[in-house]
């Protein structure tokens, strides 16, 4: 705790130094190597105290608001979510070492960077409602900032814009779940919090919590500024946003909706458990549509954003029901995939951020063929992709089984909508799964597959070591906790007992290194046997096969059914790849329309085929707001323009308003 | 008049002498040195009560928790913004748009200004503080007027009217005080002093009160800037000198506050008069809003900002509609940290406009890449004023927002509407002027950072740390208000 | 592990032999798909220049993935030794890893034909695997386990009754395994006509061993939905781990008799309907998920009766 | 006697009131001037009526500057000024005199109302030159805001700042009165000069958009 604190310091510091230092040569360098000592003494801090049962511990700063102070508390959730953001912190420090080198502009990202990562810190720790809100709208700010570093793109300043505004948004909605927790008395330590409400006001400060930290994490319809803003900051950022920032806030609803609040009625559960389903689904349709590929990813964070909801849903569903067994499967599930996805998406930004750094193009069209220049990098983004499509033997897929095993317990509900609405959203989750994996086929097989579709792939190199490192490193987390997650479940038993008051039977003791999430029976997963066979008969196979029929090998023309083109142009495309599903989702999910103007015959010149997509969030609720605020401005702007004698009747008609209402009074 | 303090008549006495001298003294280089040196006198003679014990209140003057923070925040402001405009001032004489006649006018008017606040601040006698706060609008006036350019003889002259009506009807309501007070205490200059007044307000006739503080609250309101009052505020700031926009936003607005605020406490020791709260918050809801969506169609630098200044005058005017010790709190820590950030914006806004050589937002970009200290400084005085942490402002609508909803949902929600469409305006402006390609020159100018850098430096710590001792005051005040 | 290795193409090659009787063809022998294999082995791969390092270990990945999952399903005895290993959430996934390293595989050489299969592919599985997973809830609420040996176990035993969810899983599962296996109608194993092909795209460029490895995976893995069909919805003779040899062996005769059945009924179907368009293959698949869907949900309604 | 004093300031202050309401009703210039010269003379009368019978030496003082500056300066200066700028005799209403006479009756009605609430410990005195005073002020601001010309809003303002000396008399032993006045002839000073040294007969307010979009606000 002490430690963590200390650390935080230490990165403030580390920024208020970082606009000194920008321009120095060695500035980047000293900097991040700073942040990823700092990031790793406060990782291995909260790792020991996660490890060691979650011991409690507060502080009180002199800080904040003056009679309250600022409150620090570490329990077993911060810890847990310390971990995550921590190691975030460290991988992409770490990377940063190297893909700093490729930052034009330092001066602007080097003083937020540290700023950001000890915001993220802060608002694990805060303990009280001031301290919280500070650190979350400082951590917004300094993003913010990081998001405005490549301010010269239109696109990106529009991006910063909406980011800012919709975070505000959560602020503002978090600020008023806040008064309505703290009371008119304004009690806004979290430990005061804790006081028996009236269902209607649980319920409205949940609606709260979930517009607040939704807007954050990127519920649909609240997703729109992450597409926009991820891909906009410079690709360690992009990797911290999507990665690490999302998970905080996810933290922030977790804690307030199982730890302050007391225990919300089951239907605000529906409420949750739907619109993570929308998110799920959206999210993935919305990527497999992308051919940018930090927007693909980005958009893959909405989706797994839904999943981590999903199990926050029928963790709710469950404790209303008091089925703690249950929801402590369901929030293992959703905690175990914060931390996957934290894990993996870095990975994948790192990966993107590398093919960035390395050809200079976003754009799957114009990329192809990488996978000749730079071998490491693409093998690391493949372990990526194999665990973000939820295959085994890796993380990806451990949480998402084990959302299906709470999913499974459903029909124990008492409620006949949840026990329909449940495995709609099963239902929901297995297609976002699948489609996942299709979007990943494409996101690899496109970018780094194939033959190169632009000169600007073919000077590409690998990265540098630094980078490497760090994905390799997370790649390597990845299968470790895809291999061994019953350690992982373990720890995070803590969680549960203080969260849902329940706890998964402990996973040290099963044969085999085996989960098993409610009893043997019911179902269970050994990764490690599943890896080890893989493992074996994969290479008894490759050992057999070579043994019988040698290892003889011809390169020669790619074959192609006879026709073999030469021309890259002849290649799928992202688009392309995507339109089957597009022609099956598309038409609904957002009015795909596609138009092939053909030249008329005999005519030279090329067919154009147009395909154009909308974002419903967009069309039906943004658009509309800002066509409402421009009319009003419009409108009261005339009063800019009156005469004095029109003002000083203004003056007038005031006056004698407030009179009669005096007169009339009493 | 019997001596309260010597503080406290140094705090008025030095910038009376300093107007005199100035007004006698040529040139522009010495009267701006002279200028800053008696601002800087005035601010050691403030800072001084800030440390004494507060005196006990005289038949004219008094200092109490109340006034004491303002007049030091008064003599600070006024301090920096002496030294902004020295720098402010030696360009625009280079540029030929200010002659040293003018400017010898305009070094005196300033310390008359301060004095008449820091008279304002301190009365302790509703006439004397009518008188004071006339005083101050007619030196403004004139000051607006300065460029005698086509709009700003018309913003002066907009502003002189509208300010005259409102200075009127105040004067008809401190009349209905004195008369309200007269029957109880009797005749004479004793139904005048807010000390005595406050004491017995209790039995006065609700009834005049009331009526008293409507013409009160409408009259001072109208130089709050209150909408629909507030029609003279953007004109006065946009074409007036720079410095004199900042000393506007940072401090007249905040005296007439507190003006309209030491009648509220009248107000709320009288039992039975009408609770001037539903008042207070219907106005201040009103002016957030409507500045809130007219910032988004402003083409002036200068105006829109001043707009934002009639938004927080409209927050901080809704928080003590609301009353209670959080609100009350908020509002007064509000006031405090929006007169140093708007100022500290006023100062960045002038180097700003004489850099790039208009105050077309339309003609300003890119300023982080050409002028970065400016431009990151304009960023930081935005993210100020737009409350966004770990800056004060944060911290007053903080407790503004989370006060009011337990309370007043409704009303939660309608203010918090607001102060998003106000940030976004005010994002998206910044995001053409601070961010994207550079428009305008690039030259570079020769500014006087200090008095930027103090400011937001103040607002910052305030933000995280706050002293005791002002916490004290301002609760003890909180209490008073009601 | 070896059985189901073994048997594999001998079920290929008696649904070749099945269908071209059905023609009236005379057909080659039950054994041909061993040969193909054996000579495919012996052949010298050839590969394209630019493919990657992937593309060479993507077979060994294939097989590997559906022979582990083939390998899980207890086909004549349930309570197999590692059988708990991995449920049937985890099988299913298992062959979505595979079908993952495949669709790379398709998409390495960059040819045009690779990426129609590999879209197709994805297209297909991505409605294919939902509702392959809301048959297993279905089955996972009658029998409260998603683990295999317990289900078919379950179904064994007499107090599974009758109910209309599990008519209505057993449909979709036979539509997933036969859109899953790239059979008659919604793919055509036996044709190289561009437009219509989906799992032979893929594997255009393979030859020799590698796509001796891929033919044996396409085969496991038709046995393997097979034997699933078998011991899901028709457990009768499946040796339990208690009862002696002689239920073992009684088992394997009662499975290969099984498989023989599901062979036949498959080349019948085969034979009788014709290729679709793909775009006709969604609404095909969107049935199968309806069907898991509506069975997931009408079991709270038909408890047994 | 205090009882005939209190009738004559009675009747000072209606008189005051029904000059209010001519001045509602003229629509010359010169003539508007007049009655406002005869207005400031009937606020002299009145405030040294009030020196007498409150025996407060110093509204004298306040009377004389009433006297003086505003029914002789004012007025003459006004003249000069509509001579030199050659502003329209004639002064163009927003409405009608009608509706204008007939809110200013609703005015007058509404300070009744809102002043004879006032519970009775006030001295009648007070009270009713409260009464009167709050008419004409509320009557001067409603000439400021029908009158469309210059002169004829700075009339509506002095009117309004007659009334608020007869408050200011009016409340007993009020301190500063004199002051105040003397504070608000330097305003009204400051605003005629005003006129006159910028010539905004126009600017002051117009019905030329073209001068609108020059000068109010961003238009620019």
């Amino acid at each position: 705790m002490l430690v963590v604190l200390c650390c935080v310091a230490a990165l403030l510091t580390a920024a208020c130094l970082g606009i000194g230092v920008a321009r120095a040569r060695l500035g980047t360098a000293l900097l991040y190597g700073a942040c990823l000592a700092a990031s790793t003494v406060a990782l291995m801090a909260a790792l020991a105290n996660l490890l060691a049962g979650a011991a409690v511990s507060d502080i009180v700063l002199p800080l904040g608001l003056p009679w309250l102070g600022a409150h620090f508390r570490d329990d077993a959730l911060a810890s847990f979510f310390l971990v995550v953001v921590n190691l975030g912190g460290a991988t992409a420090s770490l990377y940063a070492l190297g893909h700093g080198r490729h930052e034009p502009a330092p001066q602007r990202v080097l003083p937020f960077y540290p700023a950001f990562l000890a915001a993220m810190n802060l608002v694990v720790l805060a303990d009280d409602a001031f301290t919280f809100l500070l650190s979350w709208e400082f951590m917004s700010l300094t993003s913010w900032a990081l998001v405005m570093a490549h301010h010269r793109e239109a696109d990106n300043a529009r991006a910063g814009y909406v980011y800012l505004v919709m975070a505000s948004f959560g602020t503002l909605a978090l600020l008023l779940a806040f008064g309505l927790l703290a009371g008119p008395g304004g009690g806004y330590a979290f430990e005061t919090m804790h006081v028996a409400r009236s269902s209607l006001v649980s319920a409205l400060v949940l609606a709260l919590a979930l517009l607040g930290a939704g807007s954050k994490a990127g519920l649909v319809p609240l997703h729109v500024w992450l597409p926009l803003a991820h891909p906009a900051a410079p690709s360690h950022v992009s990797a911290l946003m999507s990665g690490v920032m999302t998970k905080v806030a996810v933290y922030g609803f977790i804690r307030i909706a199982f730890d302050l609040l007391g225990a919300p009625s089951w239907w605000s559960s529906m409420v949750v458990l739907s619109l993570a389903g929308v998110t799920t689904l959206m999210g993935v349709l919305y990527a497999l549509m992308q051919h940018d590929l930090k927007r693909l990813l980005a958009y893959h964070t909405v989706e797994n954003i839904g999943i981590v909801f999903i199990g926050i849903g029928l963790a709710l569903a469950f404790r209303a029901d008091g089925m703690a067994g249950a929801a402590a499967l369901a929030i293992t599930a959703a905690l175990f995939h914060v931390l996957n996805h934290s894990l993996f998406k870095s990975l994948l930004f790192f990966g993107a951020g590398a093919v960035l750094a390395g050809t200079g193009e976003r754009d799957m069209e114009r990329l192809g063929g990488l996978i000749h220049p730079m071998p490491l990098v693409s093998g690391a983004f493949l372990v990526g992709c194999v665990a973000i499509s939820a295959l085994p033997p890796l993380n990806g897929f451990v949480s998402e089984w084990l959302t299906f095993q709470a999913i499974i317990l459903s029909p124990g509900l008492a409620q006949w909508s949840l026990k329909i609405l449940i495995p709609a959203v099963g239902a929901v989750l297995a297609l976002s799964a699948a489609l996942a994996a299709a979007c990943f086929v494409k996101a690899f097989g496109i970018t780094f597959l194939g033959r190169p579709r632009s000169p600007a792939v073919t000077k590409a190199a690998d990265a540098d070591r630094f980078s490497l490192a760090a994905m390799f490193l997370l790649a390597s987390f990845c299968l470790v906790a895809g291999v061994l997650p019953g350690p992982v479940i373990d720890a995070l038993s803590p969680l549960t007992r203080s969260l849902v008051a329940g706890e998964l039977p402990t996973q040290a003791g099963t044969s085999w290194l085996a989960i098993v999430p409610v009893a043997a029976s019911r179902g269970s997963y050994d990764g490690f046997l599943v890896f080890f066979f893989m493992a074996l008969s994969a290479l008894l196979s490759a050992w057999g096969v070579h043994r019988l029929a040698g290892r003889s090998l011809r390169r020669a023309a790619p074959w192609d059914c006879g026709y073999p083109d030469p021309s890259p142009l002849t290649q799928y495309s992202a688009a392309s790849f995507a339109q089957p599903i597009r022609r099956v989702f598309g038409s609904v999910a957002f009015r795909a329309r596609e138009r092939v103007t053909m030249p008329p015959p005999g005519t030279p010149g090329a067919a154009v085929f147009h395909l154009e997509l909308r974002d419903l969030a967009w069309d039906w609720l943004y658009t509309p707001l800002s066509r409402w605020v421009g009319i009003a401005a419009d409108q009261l702007n005339q009063l800019q323009f009156l005469t004095i004698r029109r003002y000083l009747s203004l003056v007038f008609l005031a006056l004698v308003s407030l009179l009669l209402i005096v007169a009339l009074w009493t | 008049m019997n001596i309260l303090s010597v503080g406290a008549e140094a705090v008025l006495l030095i910038p009376l002498c300093a107007a005199g001298v100035l007004a006698a003294l040529p040139g522009y280089l010495g009267p701006a040195r002279i200028n800053v040196g008696a601002s800087f006198l005035t601010l050691l003679a403030a800072s001084s009560l800030l440390i004494e014990a507060h005196p006990a209140p005289g038949r004219y003057l008094l200092v109490d928790d109340l006034n004491v923070v303002f007049l030091a925040l008064n003599a600070f402001v006024g301090f920096t913004t002496s030294v902004f405009s020295a720098s402010y001032v030696g360009h625009e004489v280079e540029t030929g748009r200010l002659t040293p006649a003018y400017l010898r006018f305009y070094h005196a008017m300033y310390q008359i200004l301060m004095f008449a606040m820091n008279l304002a601040l301190m009365a302790n006698n509703i006439g004397i503080m009518w008188v004071a706060i006339e005083i101050a609008t007619l030196t403004t006036v004139t000051m607006v007027g300065l460029y005698r350019t086509h709009e700003a003889l018309e913003a002066a002259w907009k502003y002189f009217i509208l300010a005259s009506v409102g200075i009127a009807l105040a004067l008809f309501g401190t009349i209905l005080v004195y008369v309200a007070a007269e029957p109880v205490i009797g005749e004479g200059l004793d139904s005048m002093i807010w000390t005595t007044l406050l004491g017995r307000s209790a039995s006065f006739d609700p009834a005049l009160l009331n009526v008293a503080f409507v013409f009160l609250f409408l009259g001072y309101g109208t130089k709050v800037g209150l909408a629909p009052l507030h029609a003279w505020l953007p004109d006065a700031h946009a074409e007036g000198p720079t410095p004199i926009s900042a000393v506007l936003s940072g401090l007249l607005l905040n005296v007439c506050l507190y003006a309209i605020l030491r009648f509220k406490m009248l107000m709320a020791a009288n039992a039975a008069a009408v609770a001037p709260g539903p008042l207070m918050v219907t106005l201040g809801l009103l002016s957030l809003l409507f500045a809130a969506f007219m910032l988004y169609r402003r083409r002036d630098i200068k105006r829109m900002f001043a707009y934002s200044s009639i938004e927080h005058m409209g927050i901080i005017t809704f928080a003590f509609g609301m009353g209670g010790p959080l609100a009350n709190f908020a509002g007064l820590l509000h006031m405090a940290m929006h007169s140093l950030a708007k100022s500290g914006i006023f100062f960045a806004v002038g180097h700003i406009a004489q850099a790039k050589r208009t105050q077309r937002i339309s003609e300003i970009g890119g300023l982080t890449e050409t002028h970065p200290w400016l431009g990151w400084s304009l960023v930081l005085g935005v993210v100020a004023i737009a409350g966004l942490p770990p800056l004060g402002v944060f911290m007053s609508e903080f407790l503004v927002v989370t006060s009011t909803f337990a309370r007043a949902p409704l009303l939660a929600v309608a203010f918090v509407a607001g102060l998003l469409i106000a940030l976004g305006a005010l994002f998206l402006r910044l995001n053409g002027i601070a961010f994207g390609a550079p428009r305008g020159s690039n030259a570079p100018v020769k500014a006087s950072y200090a008095p930027v850098f103090a400011h937001l430096a103040l607002v910052f710590v305030a933000g995280v740390y706050l002293p005791p001792p002002l916490v004290s005051w301002f609760q003890h005040v909180s209490r008073l208000l009601g | 592990m070896l059985l189901v290795l073994l048997l594999a193409p001998g079920l290929i090659g008696l649904i070749r032999k099945e269908k071209a009787r059905l023609l009236r063809r005379r057909g080659a022998p039950i054994l041909q798909p061993y040969r193909d294999l054996l000579r495919l082995l012996r052949k010298e791969a050839v590969v394209a220049e630019n493919a990657s390092w992937l593309f060479r270990v993507a077979p060994y990945l294939i097989f590997a993935a559906t022979w582990v999952a083939a390998a899980l399903v207890p086909t004549f005895a349930t309570g197999l030794l590692f059988s708990w290993s991995a449920d049937l959430i985890a099988i299913i996934a298992l062959l979505a890893c595979a079908r993952f390293f495949l669709a790379l595989a398709g998409m390495d050489v960059g040819t045009s034909f690779g990426g129609i299969g590999s879209s197709r592919e994805v297209m297909i599985a991505s409605l294919a695997e939902p509702a392959m997973i809301m048959i297993v809830f279905t089955l996972a609420l009658v029998a409260g386990s998603t683990q295999l040996s317990t289900i078919a176990a379950f179904m064994a035993s007499p107090d599974v009754g009758v109910r209309v969810s599990l008519g209505l899983a057993l449909a979709g599962l036979v539509i997933v395994a036969i859109a899953e296996n790239a059979r008659i109608p919604v793919d055509n194993p036996a044709t190289h006509l561009e437009l219509t092909m989906v799992h032979e795209a893929m594997v255009l460029e393979y030859s020799g061993r590698h796509l001796a490895l891929i033919e044996l995976a396409a085969a496991l893995k038709l046995l393997l939905y097979v034997s699933l069909i078998a011991c899901l919805f028709l457990p009768w003779g499946i040796a339990r781990p208690q009862g002696g040899a002689a239920a073992a062996l009684f088992g394997a005769l009662a499975y290969v008799a099984k498989l023989a059945a599901g062979g036949s009924l498959l080349a019948v179907f085969e034979t009788t309907v014709a290729k679709m368009r793909v775009f006709r293959v969604p609404q095909f698949l969107g049935a199968a998920l309806m069907l898991g869907l509506l069975a997931a949900l009408l079991q709270f309604f038909s408890t047994s009766f | 006697m205090n009882v005939l004093g209190l009738d004559i300031a009675h009747l000072l202050a209606g008189t005051l009131l029904l000059l209010t309401f001519v001045l509602l009703y003229q629509d010359r210039l010169p003539a508007l001037i007049n009655v406002y010269a005869l207005h400031a003379l009937t606020l002299a009368l009145s405030v040294a009526w009030q020196a007498l019978i409150q025996d407060a030496p110093h509204l004298y003082v306040t009377a004389l500057i009433a006297l003086g500056f505003k029914a002789v300066i004012i007025p003459v200066a006004l003249r000069r000024i509509v001579e030199r700028l050659d502003i329209h005799r004639g002064i163009e209403t927003v409405v009608g005199i009608g509706p204008t006479m007939l809110v200013g009756i609703a005015l007058v009605a509404l300070s009744m109302v809102v002043m004879l609430r006032v519970t009775g410990d006030a001295t009648p005195i007070a009270r009713e030159d409260l009464a009167f005073a709050l008419a004409v002020v509320l009557l001067g601001l409603l000439i400021m805001t029908t009158r469309r010309n210059a002169v004829g809003q700075v009339i509506g303002f002095m009117a309004l700042e007659n009334g608020l000396v007869l408050a200011a008399t009016g409340a007993k032993g009020m301190p500063l009165v004199v002051e105040i006045s003397v504070a608000f002839s330097i305003l009204i000073a400051f605003i005629v000069i005003g006129i006159f040294l910028f010539r905004i007969r126009e600017r002051f307010d117009t019905v030329d958009l073209r001068a609108l979009d020059q000068f109010r606000g961003e238009r620019r």
